[in-house]
């Protein structure tokens, strides 16, 4: 994958910047949760016709081939309209079938939305360090359950990970198949995640082996840094949001940004918001360059636990410094809460991205070069 | 009110805790325990009235009122036990709050009108102290009462008035004279919700279920009879309650029942397996025993002479906080799961949004590190 | 053990008070540090006529069969002259012996001074949960090597943990004797910690078994609870101390304590404090009254957790607070510090502690009950 | 100053790094490896003159006076690669922030006489700010300059001077005039320190190594030509070297230092085979990771227009913070090792009583956020 130039970049920043403020409607949000499919209907034509859905796809797959820093800077703008979805889903699907060399039509599909492929991994709620599957594949039949599933409702084909012959496998199942059922559950921010159930439904592979295995790694730790863009999006925001109010409203007869106590709390806020761009441009930039698995998980690792625990303390402490104007829904910093707390746990929470860094460490190797 | 009670505090401890589980096992339903939000004021009535009807409702107050007369220590003992068998919360400001202040500050003929109806439930009271431009600077309030003879007529507005859209009664603090300081010319008065010229707006908080109001009065009328305390000196009343809101605001309690949610988890995941998540739950448990200890402390104060410092100010802090941080270990712990917005006590998000009031509300934490810094370690003032 | 009434408490802690004030010479102190014995000349003579050795122990030894509660007591105030030394390490011995029921001889010494035995049980620096030990007794002979043996200066005997044929045993072993080598470690404070090399060195047993298991660990919870008591005695005094300069300290014309962003961060040291206060008192009455052995390892472990963590936090701020004149030597904060930092970590640093608490706590049998 | 030197920031960065280790290997003898503290001067002076006459002292210095040019993504592989072989701590403040600030304001005889004489380690120089009653609050320093004619006569005292017990000259803020604001009327001073009425007393810190000390002038005669820039308008050349000293200042360099001591000790006592401690080593590498990515940034702000903004305050209270944690984690980790005091690297208190400064020094870190708060994040006055 290429980095993109600085211009292009700006551009692409802006476009989606005017997406996001044309679409930054809070009361609208909050009308489509706990409902299908979890999006405005445009959003989709939008996202194809601007070219977004093809930023990280091959050429040849009518993509354009750039890396994940450019999804990155869609996934950030998007915090703008209180969600990226289903940006990260279908990125998701994307890269795996990128990196498994599989799947040419869906792609080329994929890159209009005219295909909506949703990639079936998730087992149970801890599982980002990935174990092999209690789902299994054999004579052309997938059955097991998978929970989580981004992207599920309107997915037009699932991508299940599942056990097979011939060591882990990925599996097409057309959407709606017999033998395959999909119900839903809801987050935070009242977007829907699939659960699906599979009984002997049939299937094609589409990789095996380790082949299957870098490939769902790989997607899985891309698309946790593009969670980590969103995040970082709306970390910027709520912080706007607060240091707002704090410089208009009023207690005890003077502005409450001029007490100190406050402005230290707001400091420190700032100081982890500040670390967290570093670390992303700066993650994002390298993951555009390292080609080494293990150097890109370990960065993801480092990238997304930041930028998780970054989210957490700017929502405590803004929460905080609001009063009771932090805990009302009315507030439109509620809708970026919930959309962080419905982000920071979807692959990976901080606890397990440290514990997968731990296992790429390989501590003896790397403290023998004096480095970590 | 029913039998003379016994000496609730001459019992010994485990026949006094049976003696509770007993009663909550007969009289509280499956179905309305371990439920994470407050329930509409009709569902949960039979257990309130179950309450009432073996003089349970009010743990606190004196034996003569239909109290149980707990001492704190006892109380907490009682708490803990309503607690672990997930009985419902109870829209119970006016028991908990005002009740002891009208037992303090009422006249014979409050206490003969208010206690019984409190009591019985019939009155469901909301406490309207906050306004838009008085949360925590709660003395500039400005929700105005012109006194004329007997009578007040009532202007403004109250907000984040808790269960004010299940209440039938407010006690609220009125702006009775402008012409002295701002503490002073402030009335607690007793309104009944249902006069002319009261509307009240629930307002949508993070967890989905409106828990608070906006509370408006456009030309309410109520009698001088219904002042509490002297005219103007509401703030006293007001004041001498906040010790009762302030050992409230410090219990333990809701950072306790997170505390059961998460080793619960924790066990059904297999996660003490790892002595990361070992360390983590004992940090936990920690945090809140010695919550438990400090509460402990301060409820032999009250014991000892009926009153609490200033230093309680520390105990909201660390019983809060500790609610607090618990209930983001129960989402790391869930893992993503915690993204899951669930129904009972399936909901793991629920500690996780009920925890950011209690660090805001009651004196915001940041308004009571004002009071120890000031009054207990003397430090100069900051302006 | 009795508990004290409340006025023969306020005598002790009055006595005790006292010989603080008396004794609080911080260049004595300083002059004093990395010798032997660690301790003023006429400490023990002090300690054994005031008749704080004798709490502890049994009246049948010449002692007052008071509870620990009495022993913290000393150790808090003890603070206040910086240091505590040598009054842990003669209870740790006392009160091992107590529990075997054995060295009564030795017992009646220890009340007048005149034995000074010290525990010989640490092998390595995370050893609090306890192991069989390296060190073995086989035939009369003790071979082995402990470290970390407070009060090894000066003293009449060991009492060393080791490894026999009956399971573990408590040999007591005189000191000097041929076949033990003694060397000194100094810790943060200049105080003397033993390493003791033993090889054959002759021994004759005081328990063995369950009984010795069980004396050993009694011993070592009840001493962690007394260092707890010191270590609250220090941050009391750290936190007047760091009051006191927040009251006179002048900066951009005003006293520093006016500025409410440092108002803020000493009432959380002052949370700390409260806390930490009030699990102390609670705990060392629970201490005088629980019976069962794993429940007084829990609540030792509860409150030598929050006591380390309380020092840990009051320290850290402290310094920070006085600026740069927190990190001179000549600032009496120093002495308190060095000495909470030898302390902080000896019986059982906060992730010991915690780990000592979960092993005991039966996780299944305690939730039943709906407690923990 | 010796051959020319290639351009480093061209050299590919392996090769670099491999040119540094080998130098090192070379000069710096073993002995003088990982030692905690500074040593005395003379201790270390063989390793400072083989710096010198390789080049290598002041690494961020332009080419033309005999420094490296680095930029300062190379220079941290420089400084990696010194902390990674541990080589000596230098009494540097000459190269690191005085050398810099001749260059930008010294007239050419101030160049000419001071860099060469600073370069070799003739000149050892330390840093004369802060004052009794002006630590935080540096403005209002006292220590007087009076000028008369070509001469100035100094009275007054310095504290907290880092080095000065080895240093033979000081660059000081001296007050010359009374008159205007605060912030104006002060000087800076290069002076001698072998001068008549100049008397130093060495600081004992928590380490027991004395780093700092007190600097008392008695009627101390200099001549004008030792005022660096304008006289009176030494607070411009004090803020513009402040760059520097911020950039240094956020260097995650120490913390990077501990976290390798951290592993080491993890391994060593195998508590990697704990997902406890693996959680928490992690915990360390990202925090020290993510403040290399922080630095890494401003110093491409550095580089991009030679500038630092104020938002690097961001960095120094971050990276000090850090290092500060791994510090107290060092010791959480080395259980009760922790306790004793060792010698070297063995020594594992150094590095907790080292990292007590510089949350302090260089403006404390309550300092940095009044300016986050202020100048970065807009926030109303606090007064």
């Amino acid at each position: 994958m290429a980095s993109m130039d600085a211009d292009t970049a700006a551009l692409l920043r802006e476009a989606v910047g005017k997406h996001a403020e044309r679409t930054a409607d809070g009361r609208a949000v909050r009308a489509r949760r706990n409902d299908l499919p979890g999006h405005a209907p445009e959003t989709l034509a939008v996202m194809a016709e601007q070219g977004w859905l093809a930023l990280a796809l091959p050429e040849d797959s009518g993509g354009l081939g750039l890396g994940v820093s450019a999804a990155g800077i869609v996934a950030e703008g998007l915090a703008g309209c209180f969600t990226a979805d289903p940006f990260h889903s279908l990125f998701l699907a994307g890269r795996v079938l990128v990196h498994a060399g599989a799947g040419a039509e869906l792609l080329a599909g994929l890159a209009t939305a005219e295909a909506l492929p949703a990639l079936a991994w998730q087992e149970n709620p801890q599982g980002f360090r990935l174990a092999p599957p209690a789902t299994t594949f054999a004579a052309g039949r997938v059955s097991g359950q998978k929970a989580w599933v981004a992207g599920a409702a309107g997915a037009s084909h699932y991508i299940v990970s599942a056990s097979g012959p011939d060591g882990l496998a990925l599996v097409l199942v057309e959407a709606g198949i017999s033998g395959s059922q999909l119900s839903h559950d809801f987050r935070a921010d009242g977007s829907p995640t699939g659960r699906l159930a599979l009984d002997a439904a049939p299937g094609t592979v589409l990789a095996t082996g380790k082949v299957a295995e870098r490939a769902l790694r790989a997607a899985l730790d891309e698309t946790s840094v593009l969670v980590a863009a969103e995040l970082m999006g709306h970390v910027d925001r709520m912080m706007a949001l607060v240091i707002e109010h704090l410089k208009t409203r009023r207690q005890f007869g003077k502005l409450i940004g001029a007490f100190q106590a406050l402005q230290h709390r707001a400091a420190d806020m700032f100081v982890h918001q500040r670390l967290a761009r570093a670390v992303l441009d700066a993650g994002l930039a390298r993951f555009d360059e390292l080609r080494d698995p293990v150097a890109r998980g370990m960065q993801a690792a480092r990238l997304r636990a930041r930028l998780n625990d970054t989210a957490q303390l700017v929502i405590r402490e803004s929460i905080q410094l609001f009063g009771a104007m932090g805990i009302t829904d009315e507030n439109d910093l509620s809708l970026h809460v919930k959309r962080c707390l419905s982000l920071i746990c979807w692959l990976g929470s901080s606890v397990e991205q440290r514990g997968y860094y731990m296992d790429l460490a390989e501590p003896q190797g790397q403290a023998a070069e004096g480095r970590i | 009110m029913t039998d003379p009670a016994p000496d609730w505090n001459a019992m010994a401890e485990e026949d006094f805790r049976r003696m509770l589980r007993d009663f909550i096992e007969t009289e509280c339903p499956a179905e309305l325990r371990h439920y994470p939000h407050r329930f509409p004021a009709d569902v949960s009535m039979p257990w309130y009235r179950a309450l009432h009807r073996r003089n349970f409702i009010a743990p606190g107050w004196p034996v003569e009122y239909g109290g149980m007369g707990l001492r704190p220590d006892r109380h907490l003992i009682f708490i803990e036990e309503m607690e672990a068998a997930g009985t419902p919360w109870l829209h119970d400001a006016g028991v908990r709050n005002l009740g002891p202040a009208i037992i303090a500050w009422g006249t014979e003929v409050q206490k003969a009108h208010y206690l019984p109806l409190m009591h019985s439930g019939e009155h469901i009271w909301c406490q309207g102290y906050s306004e838009p431009s008085a949360g925590s600077d709660l003395a500039s309030l400005q929700c105005d009462g012109r006194i004329e003879g007997d009578r007040m007529v009532v202007n403004g507005q109250k907000i984040w008035t808790t269960s004010a859209h299940v209440a039938n009664h407010i006690f609220a603090l009125i702006r009775t004279d402008r012409t002295g300081p701002k503490q002073e010319g402030i009335s607690f008065v007793l309104i009944d919700m249902g006069l002319p010229g009261i509307t009240v707006r629930p307002i949508e908080n993070l967890s989905g279920h409106p828990d608070f109001c906006e509370v408006f009065f456009d030309d309410v009328v109520v009698g001088t009879d219904c002042i509490l305390g002297e005219p103007n000196k509401g703030w006293a009343v007001a004041r001498s309650l906040l010790g009762f809101e302030r050992i409230w605001a410090g219990s333990p309690k809701r950072a306790f029942k997170v505390l059961l949610a998460l080793r619960r988890l924790m066990e059904e995941r297999g996660l003490l397996a790892s002595d990361y998540w070992r360390d983590r739950l004992a940090q936990a448990i920690f945090d809140t025993q010695d919550a438990q200890d400090m509460y402990g402390g301060f409820a032999d104060l009250v014991r000892a002479d009926g009153k609490v410092g200033v230093e309680i100010s520390a105990l909201k802090i660390w019983s809060t906080g500790t609610f607090q941080r618990l209930s983001e270990l129960l989402l790391e712990a869930a893992g993503s799961d915690a993204a899951l917005a669930g129904e009972g006590a399936a909901d793991l998000l629920a500690p996780y949004y009920e925890s950011r009031a209690p660090t805001i509300f009651a004196g915001t934490n940041e308004v009571h590190r004002n009071i120890l810094a000031r009054s207990v370690l003397g430090l100069p003032k900051s302006d």
